[in-house]
Formats: C-alpha cells, structure tokens, sequence
C-alpha cells in the first residue's frame, strides 16, 4: 500500500526481528489495540524452527503477521502492507512479501556492516536502491529508545529492551490507534516491576511522538467500521480455544477432564494451557511418550474421566495401535492432532492437512473412528466440545483435527455465555445395573454402557480381543466377529443423523463451481469465494467440520455443481474420499508449503473454470 | 481390611482359566486371590491391569474390573487408571516380555514415578503365548525358536533394573513358594507406591525346569531368603552367609567367621547399598535373593497429583467456567 | 462324500485333536505323501488361540485341514470328506465342517465320560444317533497302538504319542497311498533316536494293516492324475517363502540381509526362519519391540543392508512413524505384514486382509510407500522378491502384504532354479564419488544414490527433517517442500512402468462380470470362477499383486466390464481404493470371519449378477 | 590411533552451527571433535546417529556419516548399524528426554545387550528444542511451562538406569570441565561396549545455571572426580572423603577419619558395589560423582553376531541359494 492512500478495507502488518527483540509481543500488543475497536482481525506468528539461532542471522528471524480491517479479514493476508524489520536478517527474509509494493520501517542502528554481513547482504539495501519501489522509514528506533530513557535507571540491556514498544508506538501513531490498551497491558504485565513498567510507557509514548514529529504519514483511514458482532471479545489462538473447549466439556457432561500428553510442537500448548486449571478439576500428565500419553488416557477413561490425548503428526503415528484398543474396548476418548509438514519430521513448525487419510485409515485392522475437524481458531473451541461430545454420546474415540497455523493463529472470539453452550448434562447415562453386561448397547446410539471402577456389582473385564456381542466375553466365533466389525462401523455411521448438515456459502440451488474445503483452509477460500461473487461468479464454498462421518446431504450438495473443486494442504486426501464415497470426478486445488492458499494460487485453478 | 471372611473364590471369575494344566501362573493366580482376601479388598475397588502374554490373561479370572490391554502397555494404562482415581486398588499383572522387553520404558517410568500400584510380574524367562522366543531376561547362550545358534544377548533383572529406576518396593519369590508369594502380595498392597512382586515361574511347555534351581528342595543353596534384621544366612543347613570384602561381597561358612561380621538386610535404609549389593550378586556364585529386597517411603505421583488440584484449589478457589471463557483481557464490541 | 464313492476330483481331510495330539504332524505327513504323487494340494494348520488349553477341552482343539486332488485345488477346501477327531472336543468343534455329508474316524479310547464331559456333550455322540447321516469309523486307535507296541521298552507315556502314526496309516489305507515317504521321514527324524523310530514305523505300519483286517473301505478313486507340472516339489508356507525370497533377493542383488523383527503371530515364523540361516551372512535381531525392530533395519540400511522387518497388524501400527522416517530417508526397506484379524489384538490367530488402507496411508503426512501382495504361499516367495526389488532400485521402503492363511498354509512348490530367478545383479548402482551428493537423483527412476559408511569421501548427513532438492541439506523453504513431497510421489508413480500389466482370467475382452481380487483370496476366487466358466458363464477374474502403485492397465481392464465385483476379506477396502483412483461404481464382496471365502458365499453376491 | 596430526577442524562439517549462543552444547561439539582427533579416526568410519532435540542436531556438524533420526529413536537405530557392520565406529548423541523419556527402552536394552558404540547424553533436565518442558531429569518441585505448579515427579538418574541395566562404561562430566570431558570421550570409544558418557550441559535458555553447584569454582563442594585407584577426595580444600558406615556412605573430614578408611575407587571390577553405590549417593548430602563410574569387560552384541555367523558358516559352510531353495524334503512330478 502507499500508508497514505485510503480507503483500503484491511491492511496487513508483518513485525519481523531477531528472535529476542520481542516481536511476538509488539504484534500481539499491535493487534489487541486495533481489535479493541471492533476491527475484524487475524494473525499468525512465524516461528524460526532453531530455538535461537545466532542472533542476527536469517535462521533467528521470528515473525508476526497482523491482518485487520472491516471487511474480509479472514487470513493473516497474502502479502503485506507494512513490514516492520528490526534488522537486515529480517529484511532479507521478509522483502519478497511486500512484493505488491508498500512501506518498510527498519530500525537503523540495526544495519550496521556486522549485522549486514551475517544477513548475507553484500551492501547496505538501505542505501543501494534495491528497495526503491517502496516506501522506506529509516528510523534509529534503538538510539531514540535509549535516548528517551536517558535518565532512566534501568541498566543499558533493560533500557535497549524497551524498543520494541517504541517500535509499537510508530505503528499505533501510523494507524492512528490510541495507546490506551497497550498502557493499561504494560501496566498489569508489570505491576511488580513499576520501573520497567514506567520505562516501556514512556518508550512508547515517546515512539509515537517521534512518529508524528519526524513526519511519518499517517494512514488516512480509519478502519473503524465495525463488523464485528456485538459482545464480549477476547484474543484467541487455536490451541488456547481446543484446551477451554475440553475443559468446557468437561464441565458441561459433568466429567472430571484428563490428558495424557507428549510435548510436540505444534501441539504442546494445549497440554500447557491445560496444565494450569488445576483447580477445574483438570489433571494433566506428561507422560513419557506418546505412547504412554494415550494409554493413560485410555486408562483414566476406563477409570471415568473424560480423557484426552493431544499430539502432533509423529505422535499421532506413535499413538496408532492404542487408537485401536481405544476402538474395539468403546471407551470414550479425544485425540486431538496439531496437523504439521510431514512426513516424518517433516517441517514441524509450519502447517499442513496431510493427516486426514491416516485419521481415516491409519490403524490395522477395520478400525472406524469418527473424525471433527475445526476451521479457524476460535472455532476449535465449539469443535472440541463437539468431538467430547462424539465421545461419550456413541462410547468412541474421536479424532479432533487442527493444524499449526490454527493451533498458533488467533482471532477475535466472542465469549460465549455458559448456558448458550450445549446443554451436555445428559451426554453420560446412568448404567442400570440390573442385567449388567460390559457391552449392552443403548439402541439408538449403539454406545455400550460405562461401567466404572468403584461401582459395586458391575465388575468387569474387556480388552483388546474380539468381544462376544452378547456378553462382552473374549469370543473367537468367525460370525460374531463379523457381527462386531459391522456393529463398529454402524456406531459410527449413525452418527450421520446427529450432525449437521453442509451448508452451502452460495448458491443454494448449486451451480457452476463449489469448492469443498475442510479445517483452516476456510479462512482463505471464503474470502476469494466472497470476492468472486461479489463479481458476480458462479461459485459457492462448501467447508467440513464432519470428515467421518460425513453430512447426510453431502453426496445431494455435491450433486448440485457442475465442477466440483477440492482445496486442502496437502495432496489431495479430502478429494480421495470424497472420489470414492461420491464417485464424483473432482478437481483438487492442493499446495503442500506449509502456508496456507494465497489468493492468486486459488485463482490460478478457478479463473480457468469460471 | 474388613473383619468379614472372605476367602478367595470371592475373587475368582466365572470365567475358565486357560492356561497349560501344570503352568506356574496358577499358583500366581491363587496367592493373589488369598492376598486380596488378606487384604478384605472390595471387588469393585480392585483393577487389574495386564498386557499381552499368557501372563497376561490374569484379568479375566479375577472377579474385579480388570482391563487386558495391549503388549507393553499395561503399566501406561494403569498410570492413567490410579492417577484419574487415586483411590483404587491397582494391579498390574505382566510377563517378562510384556514389562521388560516392549514395556521397558513404561516399567522404569512407572517405578520413578513411584506409582501407587502393585506389578505382578511372571517371570518364566521366555516368551510363552507366541511359543517360544528369547525373553530378556533369558540367559545368554540359550538356545530358543529365535536363538537357534545360542542366544548372544545378556538378560536384565528386573529387581535390578527397578532399582536402577528408583523403585520404593522390591521384591522377589519363586511361584512355588506360596507362602511367601502370599505375603509379598499382601505387602506390597500395603506399601504406599510403586511395588514390584518378581515371580519365577515356570512355563512348562516352552521352558521347563528354568528355575529348578530355586525351587528344588534339594538345591536350598541357591536362594537366600531374605528377612528384615536377619543375618543373610542360606544353604540347606543354613551354614553360609553373605560378608563384605572390600567393597566386594562374599559367601563364607558361617562357622569360619564371627557372626556379627555377617551381612544383616534392612531393607528400609533408604540410603543403604544394600538394595543395590543384592541385586547384583553374580548368581553364578551367589545365592537368588528373594523376600522384600527394598521397602523405603516416598511420595505417590497419583496421590501428589491429587494433593497438588487441592492446594491450587484452596489457593485460587475452584474454577468458574464463565470465568475461564472469559480469560483476563477482553474488550467489548458494542 | 461317501469314501466308496469314486470320480471325485478332490478330497478334503480335516486332522483334529487336542494340542498334544500331533495332528499337525500326521497332517503335514498325509500332505507329504499325496503330494509325492503329482496331486496338486493345499493345507491349511488352524490353532488353537491358547497355547495349551486344558487337554479335552474344546479352547484345545488343533486342527489341520488338506484338499488335494487332481484339479481345482485352490483353498483348503470348504467342507470336509474326512474328519479324524481324535477326542470328542475334537468331534464337537469340527463337526459342522461335514455338514455335505462325509465320513468321521474317531479314537473310541478317547470317547470316556470324562472327555465327553469336558467337550460339553451330555451324550455319547458316538452312541446316541446324532451321527446318523454320517459315515463313522469308530476305532480304538489308542489301545490298539499300545497293543502294537506291547514288547516295546518304550515308556508307556512315549508309547501312546505313536498314536498319530497309527492314524496316519489308517488314512494312507484309504486313500490308498503308500507308506514310503512316511517312513523316510521317520528314519530321518528319530536318526538319533532308533527305537523311536522303530516304534512308529511299526505302528504305522500296525494302522495300514488294522484298517485293511477291520475292513475300512479303501477309496476307490486314486488320485494319479498327474496336474502338477513337472519339476522338483517341496511342501513350503507362506511364511517359509517370505523368508526364503528375502534370502534369495538378497543373494541375487548381492547384500547381506538384515532383519531387524519382534514376534507376534502369525509372523514370527519369518524371523525363527531366518534366525537359522547365519551361514547365508543373514543377521537376525529380535529386537525390544516393533518400534526397535524397524528402526534397527533403518539403521542397517543406512549402513548397506537388505533390510527387512517384519510383524502383524499391532506391530504394523507400531511402525507407523519410522515408516514416515524410511520413507523421508528414502533408504530401501522390506517391510512384511503377515495380516491377521484386527482391530487391535483382534483375533490373532485369524486371518482377515484389513490392513490395505494402512499400508496406503497409515502415516502421517504425505508419505507414499509402494505395496505388493501374495496371493499364495508359494506366490510369496516371489512377492519378498519383488519387494526387495522395488526397494533397491527404487530406493524405498516397500510394504509386502501377506495375511495369516498364506503364512501358515502351504502347498507344493516347484522349486526354482536359481539361474531362472530375476537377474538383480545390478540392481545397487554404484556410486560415483564425484560430485557426489546424498539426494542426487536416478533420472529414470528418481532413485538418490546410496552411499553407505565406510565409503571414503562421501560422508553426509540425513535425517527426518524436509531436504533441499539439490543438495540434501535441512531445508524450511516452502516451495522446496512441494517439490520434494511431488517427487516422492512421483518415484512411487513411476514404479507402475516397471511392473507387469493386470491379467485377465477369462475374457480378455470383457464382459457381465469381473472380479477383482488380491492376495490370499486369489484360490477361494480363482477357483469358483473356473467353475462358473466351466458353465459357461461370462465371468472373469482379475487379480493384484500390486497395489501401490497399480499396474498402468487397470483403468481399461475395470472398463470392460459391465459389473465390477471387489472380493476381500475386509469391509471394502481394495473397493474404496479402485472408487476413488478409477471411480467405478464397484460391488463390494466382503467378508470378515477371520477365514476365507467359501464358494457359496461367492455365489450368494455373484449368481445375482449373472 | 594414527600418526599423522589431525585436528578438530578435519571433524567439522561445513554446516553452520544453530545453537542459541552460549548453549552448553558447544562445547560437547568441541570436545567431541577434539576426541575424533585424538583417536585418529577416518571420517568415514565414524557414524553419528541422533534423535531429536537441541542436542540431537549434533550429527550436522559432524564431518562423518549422520543420520538425524526421530525422537526417541536413536539407540535403536544405531543398533541396527553397529550390528550390521561391527568395523563402525558409532555414536549416539542424545538429550535427556530423547534417551530417557520416550527413548528409555532402547537406552536399556542398548546397555543390556553392550551394544559397541559411544552414548553421548547431553542432559540440561529440560526439553530445550520444545521450549522448556519438564524432563525425566528435572528436579522435583520445579516449574516448567507443562509443570506450573511444581513438578510432582522424581527425577530419574542416567548412570544409576544404566547401571541397572548393566552397562559396562558409566561416566559423567560436567559441559564445562574440557578436559574431563574429552579424556571420557575418548576412553569411552576405547572401550568395548556399551558406554554412557553423561553430560551435565547447560541450557541457557530454559534451564539457565541449574548446574552451577557443580560448575561453580566455589561449589567445589558438591564434586567428586573419580580416578581410579585414588581415594575419593573432594572439596575446595580437598578435605572431605567419603566412608563406609555400615551399609551406608557418609561424607568425613578427611582430618578426622584414618586415612585407609576413606574409599578407593575402583571402576573396574566387575563384582564391586561401588558404582551402584556411587549412583545412589543423595545429592543432597554428597557430591555428584564425575569421572569414570564403571568401566568392566563384557562382549558386545554386533561382535557376537558377526562371531556367531562365522562359527556357524565354519561349521556348516556358507549357504548355497539352490540348496536352500530346495530344503530337505522334494519330490519331482514327472
Ligand atoms: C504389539 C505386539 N507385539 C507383539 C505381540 C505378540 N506377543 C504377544 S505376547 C508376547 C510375549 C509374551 O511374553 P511374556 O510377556 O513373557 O508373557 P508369557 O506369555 O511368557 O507369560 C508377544 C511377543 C503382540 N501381541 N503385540
Ligand atoms: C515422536 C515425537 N514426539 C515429540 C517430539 C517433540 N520433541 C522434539 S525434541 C523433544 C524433547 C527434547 O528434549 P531433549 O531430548 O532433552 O533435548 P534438548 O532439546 O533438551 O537438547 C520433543 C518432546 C518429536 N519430535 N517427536
Ligand atoms: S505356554 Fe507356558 S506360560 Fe503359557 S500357559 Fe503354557 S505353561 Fe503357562
Ligand atoms: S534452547 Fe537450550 S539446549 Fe537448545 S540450543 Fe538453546 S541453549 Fe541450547
Ligand atoms: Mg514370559
Ligand atoms: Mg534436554
């Protein structure tokens, strides 16, 4: 963008520096302040995967994207309005971004030939025209900290911290933000230390000054139409929604909430967030492995908990032969998997929807687990609810699908109130002794009875071999086995009849183009399917949350376009499923860079359809 | 424990037990019924966990909740069982394979975290249900279905391998000697955390006779029954006991040396080497120790966990979900 | 059948008895000798799950089942002609098996209150008319082997295991089959042991002649006609072949073979194979666990192995993640799965071909593996060739599927002449120092080279980490990721040009029906469709081998069929994959009993059709 | 060792190092590097094999064979390498988490079977590369990100599992102590065995100065550098010893005790208590015993193989395909 122009709907903000200048904060402080006035928002961290390489060099550079405004702000944006680079490593890394053309702000003390040079730049881009398209603000962000806290008696290193809030307030004066939110946050941050506390407000408000006195434009706009929905708000990120979202569960059924987890990036969070509700009744476990994490929860769900295990790709490969004694024992249980780059290793910090096929089929044996998926950050927290549901309503594993850029993206969320959450108080059905048996099945549902530890007559024993259907007993018998299979798969079947339908954005009757898509590649179909029909295309955008089972209209959805595209991360596993239970000759839409779609790349395959 | 009679059939299933007629499980089998009724334990407070093994099928002829679950696994499940209810009466009931060979890792870490359950393990030093293989802890050089040429791997003793992993609860007994079965049972029921109950035992279709040695009247001299404050003193007549030389332990006569020079077990020092000295004794020379080899106290992972939701609770109340969905920086959009 | 009968083209015997009975061994006997003489056949052992149940008792019943015949001998056979039961548990568990009518050779001595009551029967079956429609031979098989064996110095105990000699001559009378073979095997195996093996000789000999005197009808068939092609016959198992193809492969590429495996059933028979060949530089490692086992083949690989891990479905899970790593690594790897009912333990000791879908997918990430499958015992030889193959030349890991009915049973193979086997003789490419890098690529089959320790001035490093394209080092870049996940693809792709079309058995044109099949169902199938056409009936049969890819035919053989009929031990498996790669509307013919299909069971989905 | 003058650049690979700067894992790196050198290694011959985590990324920088692998995994992996050819040299480089946490059960059974190869274990009792989670190591009571309110689990000790799993080479230095380190680096590979090299290695970013009592000049106090032959001695006066009292260690004055009272170390006999002893010391009371802990015979599992395949080939003579092929039992169809 030229900051000057107007009339832009949203504007995207990239902060890029070394991984210690405290990016992160500013972007997250930057964010909340713009959100405060109602501003649609979406943002997305861009973590170095070194825990801190050299400071200075291009593997340090820790990033933080900001996209907001009044109106389709849906992805953290394809391209960046803003970048703001605290050195040249982060410059380097980051210039191709703003290839449409924008502003820069770079803190020159930041550029000097040492810093260059473990940038890899042969010159200073500052100074030798290569950034002559765009709209530079060289600025002695560090000098003009340190000068600003002059008689501060904080030592050098603790004053020279405070840039980033300097950094902060150029950007809250360039979007004509007020510093209220950020004050108050330094504030309580810093209660215990009212120096530093003292020392970042004044920084701040003195980088808004210097913003406004060495004539930084400022944005013409105000992007103060609000378009979000009245209410309460909060920042949430992925992760944080999927642990409330358990532990509201927890609460809704009235069961106590257990996990059994393994530290995995991108998933981690989840057991950390959860770790600390201690007093909701919460026990968290850090097992020793994968492995150890879901047969704990196995174990606290024979025990009566509801249980959760949480990983990430090569943990969810780890944790496949207990998914199947979780299956054939019909024990409830959320398995909770933080989609990442595979195979393997893969490219853990970056995201990507590879895991669908193996959530679907990645156990020996004929092995059915119903699967959820969540399609932006807040709503992980309604998804995970859903998936406890699953659980205990059907006596099932059920296999919650997120991914990193969901798990570390966050958006606006609106707080629900309690009592319009579902009501779930029934979810867990007393088990009538009379006639107890381990696998008597309720006749709708299919679910078995849960019979736990403690309660007196109902001993029982199960396990990993084929049960007999009537009594729950080991049972070899070739026909009753077939008799299970059948009864497993049909459990899960049902569950077709107490989901939602898909619904279509678009046209109701169907036409020219869908595209189906599921999880986080909402964000970025919905707004390019918005835009092309605010064009007046043909085209309408049908999401997943319910990969298996499937929406009972799905097959009659699909029925109604011409051309049925398939977007996802990956290289075509949604499609793969929807080809064989629909017979439908789809086009996949696929890109595997641990990104999410950029506009142009959606329409590199639709513009050709259209 | 309850006053009331209860005797073992109280915990016994319905259900037919399956193993070879003449397998050493059976005696396992019968001495944890008579513990539990030892112990007046209420069917439905009692869990029985397992892996895979013939071991393993204990579960099912227990008359408790019991849960037969995947190989190497038993430990992990039983960790969530105990620390989702602290109140339960958990058992693992496990083979060598089982704990030692897929479940290694779940053992060690079940025993460093001192987890309040008791491990039965069935030590028959092969493979029994999949008929035949080298087990780890088989001698070396013996010959099996996988070893056709000698086996050229060294065995792991559990009791060893426990304490390396700081195990509270250590002990040891052949499946034959049924009294002492009973009370290490019992006793490790009793003791507050992790409790290991090393059974030999002997799989009559694939590796007859392992532990004759032990079990044999006629060969007293290889085991040394260990009691608190005895003198470690063995042998059919009861004429050798155990001293150290240097740092290096000994079998002497007892007549040949004064007695106060003899080794006396304590298995409740917790800074004592004894523990680790017996676990170690090359049998080759040594007599196998068996009885309650190390009993110290220590905190329960699941009873910590417990106390842990408490204090946080008193300290910051319990939680309110409204609250919890609202977090602590919100903004309204009006 | 009625034994006087004669015309018949096959016979079906089923040995049964307790555990200790050595039924196995009279059966595999009774094998060896028909086989001898040109018959084609097949056998089929069927244990017991516990490993010695308490004598008598129904949990202990071993069976061992053989068809053989001059034709259409292609499964063990659906309904027996002959059962020997040796105790009532014997009789009470096999008896349906007769359900066309046939005829039962008891062991009367075994018949006393006592086993009467353990097998739960309330009645003597042998006395109270529930035999009726059958053809009993009521013998004292036990009393007379010890009267045969009256002067023998032989414990009493040693005296009665004869008895399965004895019932193996009764059998050999019969079916009026010599006694040489059984009594070469005697001398050979009780070499050590003389009066062993004179007693069983005798008694063996004592069985012809008490089934001649008592008047035991003989068959009036003989079965002469030669349909085996000549050559030189060994009886050999699927799980014998595996290991034997392994041993082969790795001789004709010229590696050492290296498997690095955990029991489990029905697999374990490979590694307890292979432990034995140490002589043919085979190194076997029975590792901790599943998890050990694979790694360890990784690990051998990385250092110039043929390596191989094997296992059954809970290990096959286990797996899931270093599969992702070989897969990542691109180092070459035989991975066997012996297949047996699942999900989870399941049923262990049955067969069942549910673990297609994760061979395909059953990791996380977009991790492509080829997958080949055998169809019979003596086919596996030839598949673990084939994989071993695949895996060098392409630098892969390669999943070899198998199931429990082909790895324990066995038919006459014809042994093959080393010099005819595949030439692999250049199938490790050298290479070529300069230059060198670890992803430098084969342009045909997109193969990296293989530089193994050891070798000078190649050292490099990989890993699970995404690589750089050009020159194997870490790489995040998000593009880089795209084309390394492609080419992954792409390398498993291009393996259909190297593989053998689909047949057609049947019309090579076309027509009403077509069924689709793979691996152990290959007889049950192969056969009805004989039989169909036999009656002039437009069906045909088309049978995999390879699954991933397919052979680049497959398209055009569906199309020319007017019905599509998918046969599998499963819930559809093979049927969902052919949905969605060739979106035929196929017709699923499942089942999943932990056997194989039964004739009627074919003709129940396919006389509809035609 | 060879003659010609190799330094530690000829180990270094060309890749540039990313650790955080200041991260104790250098200086392993370094000494690592150094060792190569010492023992004159061809680069060729050497194998690196890791897991995950911060210091799994060792191999990298290693100008040798390398293989990063999975997290947990790297034992098993470099078993299968060791067994499939004996003429490698081969480490492991690992953290806390990856050997002990989800890699316990290979880190065992690698000891039991005293796989040849070099056990690397960079132990800073956090998981660095996830971002400061609690380990296997860490103390209890502390506060991590998964662990807010206080670890509730007891730490596991390396060289005391190792040691139960009886591994024949347990030794320990600190990642500052360079010298120490690279002497252990190097006896480590010269040994035949299995062999634990456990490094207490600073991460400064999520577990800064937990080591300090032990790298501290002024903390001399809380170390115990083991020579083999020597009395153990510390202190920054060298006025501490430590004593038998019973069955129980206890620190003396060396002033006040008879000198012949205070122990002797001793790594290498086989049947000695002390190295359990050592790894059972409550740190609370003693000092952390750094140096070589044991150091005893055994055979190696890959030697064995190869010994074994050569014995049996000798014996029955190299396999020929065909006759494999045909088995013992044909019969032809003419
Ligand atoms: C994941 C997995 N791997 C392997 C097996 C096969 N398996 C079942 S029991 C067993 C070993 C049993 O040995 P042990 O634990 O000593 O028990 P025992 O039968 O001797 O009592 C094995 C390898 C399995 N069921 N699951
Ligand atoms: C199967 C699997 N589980 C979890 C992880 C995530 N992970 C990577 S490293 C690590 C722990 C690292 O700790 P440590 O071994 O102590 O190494 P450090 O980083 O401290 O050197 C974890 C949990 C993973 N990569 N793979
Ligand atoms: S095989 Fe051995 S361990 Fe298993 S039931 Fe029989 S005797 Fe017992
Ligand atoms: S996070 Fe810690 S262990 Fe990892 S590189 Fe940084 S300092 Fe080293
Ligand atoms: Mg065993
Ligand atoms: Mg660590």
């Amino acid at each position: 963008m030229q900051v000057k122009e107007s009339g832009f709907e949203n504007v995207v903000i990239r902060f890029a520096g070394d991984s210690g200048d405290g990016m992160q904060l500013t972007g997250t402080q930057f964010a909340a302040a713009v959100a405060q006035e109602g501003n649609e928002i979406v943002t997305m961290p861009d973590f170095p995967s070194e825990i801190r390489a050299p400071a200075g060099t291009t593997a340090g550079v820790s990033g933080f994207q900001v996209n907001f405004g009044k109106s389709n702000v849906r992805t953290p944006g394809d391209f960046v309005d803003v970048l703001v680079a605290m050195n040249p490593a982060a410059l380097k890394v980051n210039v191709a971004v703003l290839d449409k053309g924008g502003a820069i702000i770079v803190d020159t003390d930041a550029f000097n030939a040492k810093n260059l040079e473990k940038a890899g730049y042969e010159s200073n881009p500052l100074e030798d025209g290569s950034l002559e398209d765009l709209e530079v603000y060289a600025l002695p962000i560090t000098s003009q900290t340190l000068e600003a806290l002059k008689d501060s008696a904080l030592s050098k290193k603790d004053r020279g911290r405070c840039k980033n809030f300097f950094t902060l307030g150029i950007l809250l004066w360039l979007h004509d933000q007020e510093p209220d939110y950020s004050i108050d946050y330094i504030k309580s941050k810093f209660a215990r230390k009212p120096d530093i506390a003292d020392a970042n407000i004044t920084v701040l408000e003195e980088g808004i000054a210097y913003a406004r006195n060495k004539g930084v434009p400022q944005a013409q706009f105000k992007l103060s139409d609000k378009r979000l929905a009245p209410g309460e708000y909060r920042n949430l990120s992925g992760n944080k929604a999927v642990a409330l979202g358990l532990a509201a569960a927890a609460d809704l059924i009235g069961l106590n909430l257990y996990l059994g987890s393994y530290p995995i990036t991108p998933a981690t969070e989840i057991l950390q967030e959860l770790a600390v509700l201690k007093n909701y009744g919460v026990k968290t476990f850090q097992a020793e492995d994968e492995i150890a994490g879901i047969c704990s929860a196995i174990g606290a769900s024979f025990a009566g908990a509801l249980a959760v295990t949480n990983t990430s790709g090569p943990g969810m490969s780890l944790k496949s032969e207990a998914l199947g004694l979780a299956v054939i024992s019909e024990l409830p249980l959320v398995v909770v998997n933080v989609q990442r780059g595979g195979p393997s290793t893969g490219l853990p910090t970056k995201t990507e929807q590879s895991d669908l096929l193996q959530a679907m089929y990645g156990r020996h044996g004929e092995c059915p687990m119903p699967v959820v998926s969540a399609s932006t950050p807040g709503d992980c927290f309604y998804q995970a609810i859903e998936a406890a549901r699953l659980a205990v309503k059907y006596m099932t594993p059920v296999i919650l699908l997120t991914d990193g850029y969901l798990g570390n993206g966050s958006e606006p969320f609106l707080v629900p109130k309690v009592d319009e959450l579902p009501d779930l108080s029934g979810l867990k059905r007393e088990v009538e002794p009379e006639g107890f048996s381990p696998y008597r099945r309720d006749e709708k549902t299919l679910a078995r009875d849960w019979a736990v530890p403690g309660m007196p007559g109902m001993q029982h024993r199960i396990g990993g071999l084929e049960k007999d259907y009537v009594d729950g007993s080991v049972s070899h018998d070739p026909v009753n086995h077939e008799k299970m299979s059948l009864i497993r798969q049909e459990k899960v079947d049902r569950i077709a009849d107490d989901i939602p339908d898909l619904e279509i954005f678009g046209d109701q009757d169907g036409g020219e183009v869908g595209i189906f898509s599921w999880g986080s590649t909402f964000g970025a179909i919905r707004g390019k399917v918005e835009k092309y029909r605010a064009e007046g295309k043909s085209i309408s955008h049908i999401h997943f949350t319910h990969m298996n089972p499937m929406p009972k209209n799905t097959a009659e959805v699909i029925a109604k376009f011409k051309k049925v595209v398939v977007a996802e991360m990956n290289l075509g596993q949604l499609d793969q499923i929807l080809r064989a239970k629909y017979l439908v000759d789809s086009i996949p839409l696929t890109k595997i860079q641990g990104k999410p779609f950029r506009e142009d790349e959606i329409a590199n395959v639709i513009d050709k359809l259209l | 424990m309850s006053d009331m009679k209860i005797d073992k059939k109280n915990y016994a299933s319905a259900q037919e037990v399956k193993w070879c007629s003449g397998c050493g499980d059976y005696s396992v089998l019968k001495q944890a019924q008579l513990a539990l009724a030892d112990l007046g334990l209420r069917n439905e407070e009692v869990v029985f966990v397992s892996g895979i093994g013939c071991s393993s099928r204990f579960p099912y002829y227990m008359n408790t909740y019991g849960y037969h679950t995947m190989h190497g696994r038993a430990m992990a499940i039983a960790t969530g069982v105990r620390t989702q209810n602290p109140e339960l009466s958990v058992w693992v009931a496990t083979g060598d394979g089982d704990a030692l060979s897929i479940g290694g890792n779940h053992f060690v870490h079940a025993a460093k975290r001192n987890m309040n359950m008791v491990v039965i393990l069935m030590d028959n030093r092969i493979y029994g249900l999949t008929k035949g293989q080298v087990s780890p802890t088989s001698d070396k050089g013996v010959i099996t279905k996988t070893t056709p040429y000698g086996s050229i791997d060294n065995p792991l003793d559990p009791v060893k391998l426990a304490l390396g992993a700081g195990a509270t609860f250590v002990s040891r007994s052949t499946g034959k000697n049924q009294k002492l079965l009973r009370e290490l049972l019992v006793k490790a029921h009793q003791h507050k955390g992790f409790s290991l109950v090393h059974i030999l035992q002997n799989c009559l279709i694939f590796n007859d006779n392992v532990f004759d040695r032990y079990t044999d009247k006629e060969n007293a001299e290889h085991s040394l029954i260990l009691e608190d404050g005895k003198p470690m003193i063995f042998g059919s007549e009861m004429d050798k006991g155990i001293v150290l030389d240097g740092m290096t332990p000994k079998v002497v006569n007892v007549a040949d040396v004064d007695p106060a020079d003899i080794l006396v077990h304590d298995a409740t020092n917790e800074d004592s080497i004894l523990p680790s000295m017996l676990s170690s004794l090359p049998l080759d020379k040594f007599p196998m120790p068996m009885g309650v080899i190390r009993q110290v106290e220590g905190e329960c992972y699941g009873e910590s966990m417990r106390d842990q939701q408490e204090q946080v609770t008193s300290k910051l109340g319990s939680g309110d979900l409204q609250q919890l969905l609202r977090g602590n920086n919100t903004w309204t959009v009006a």
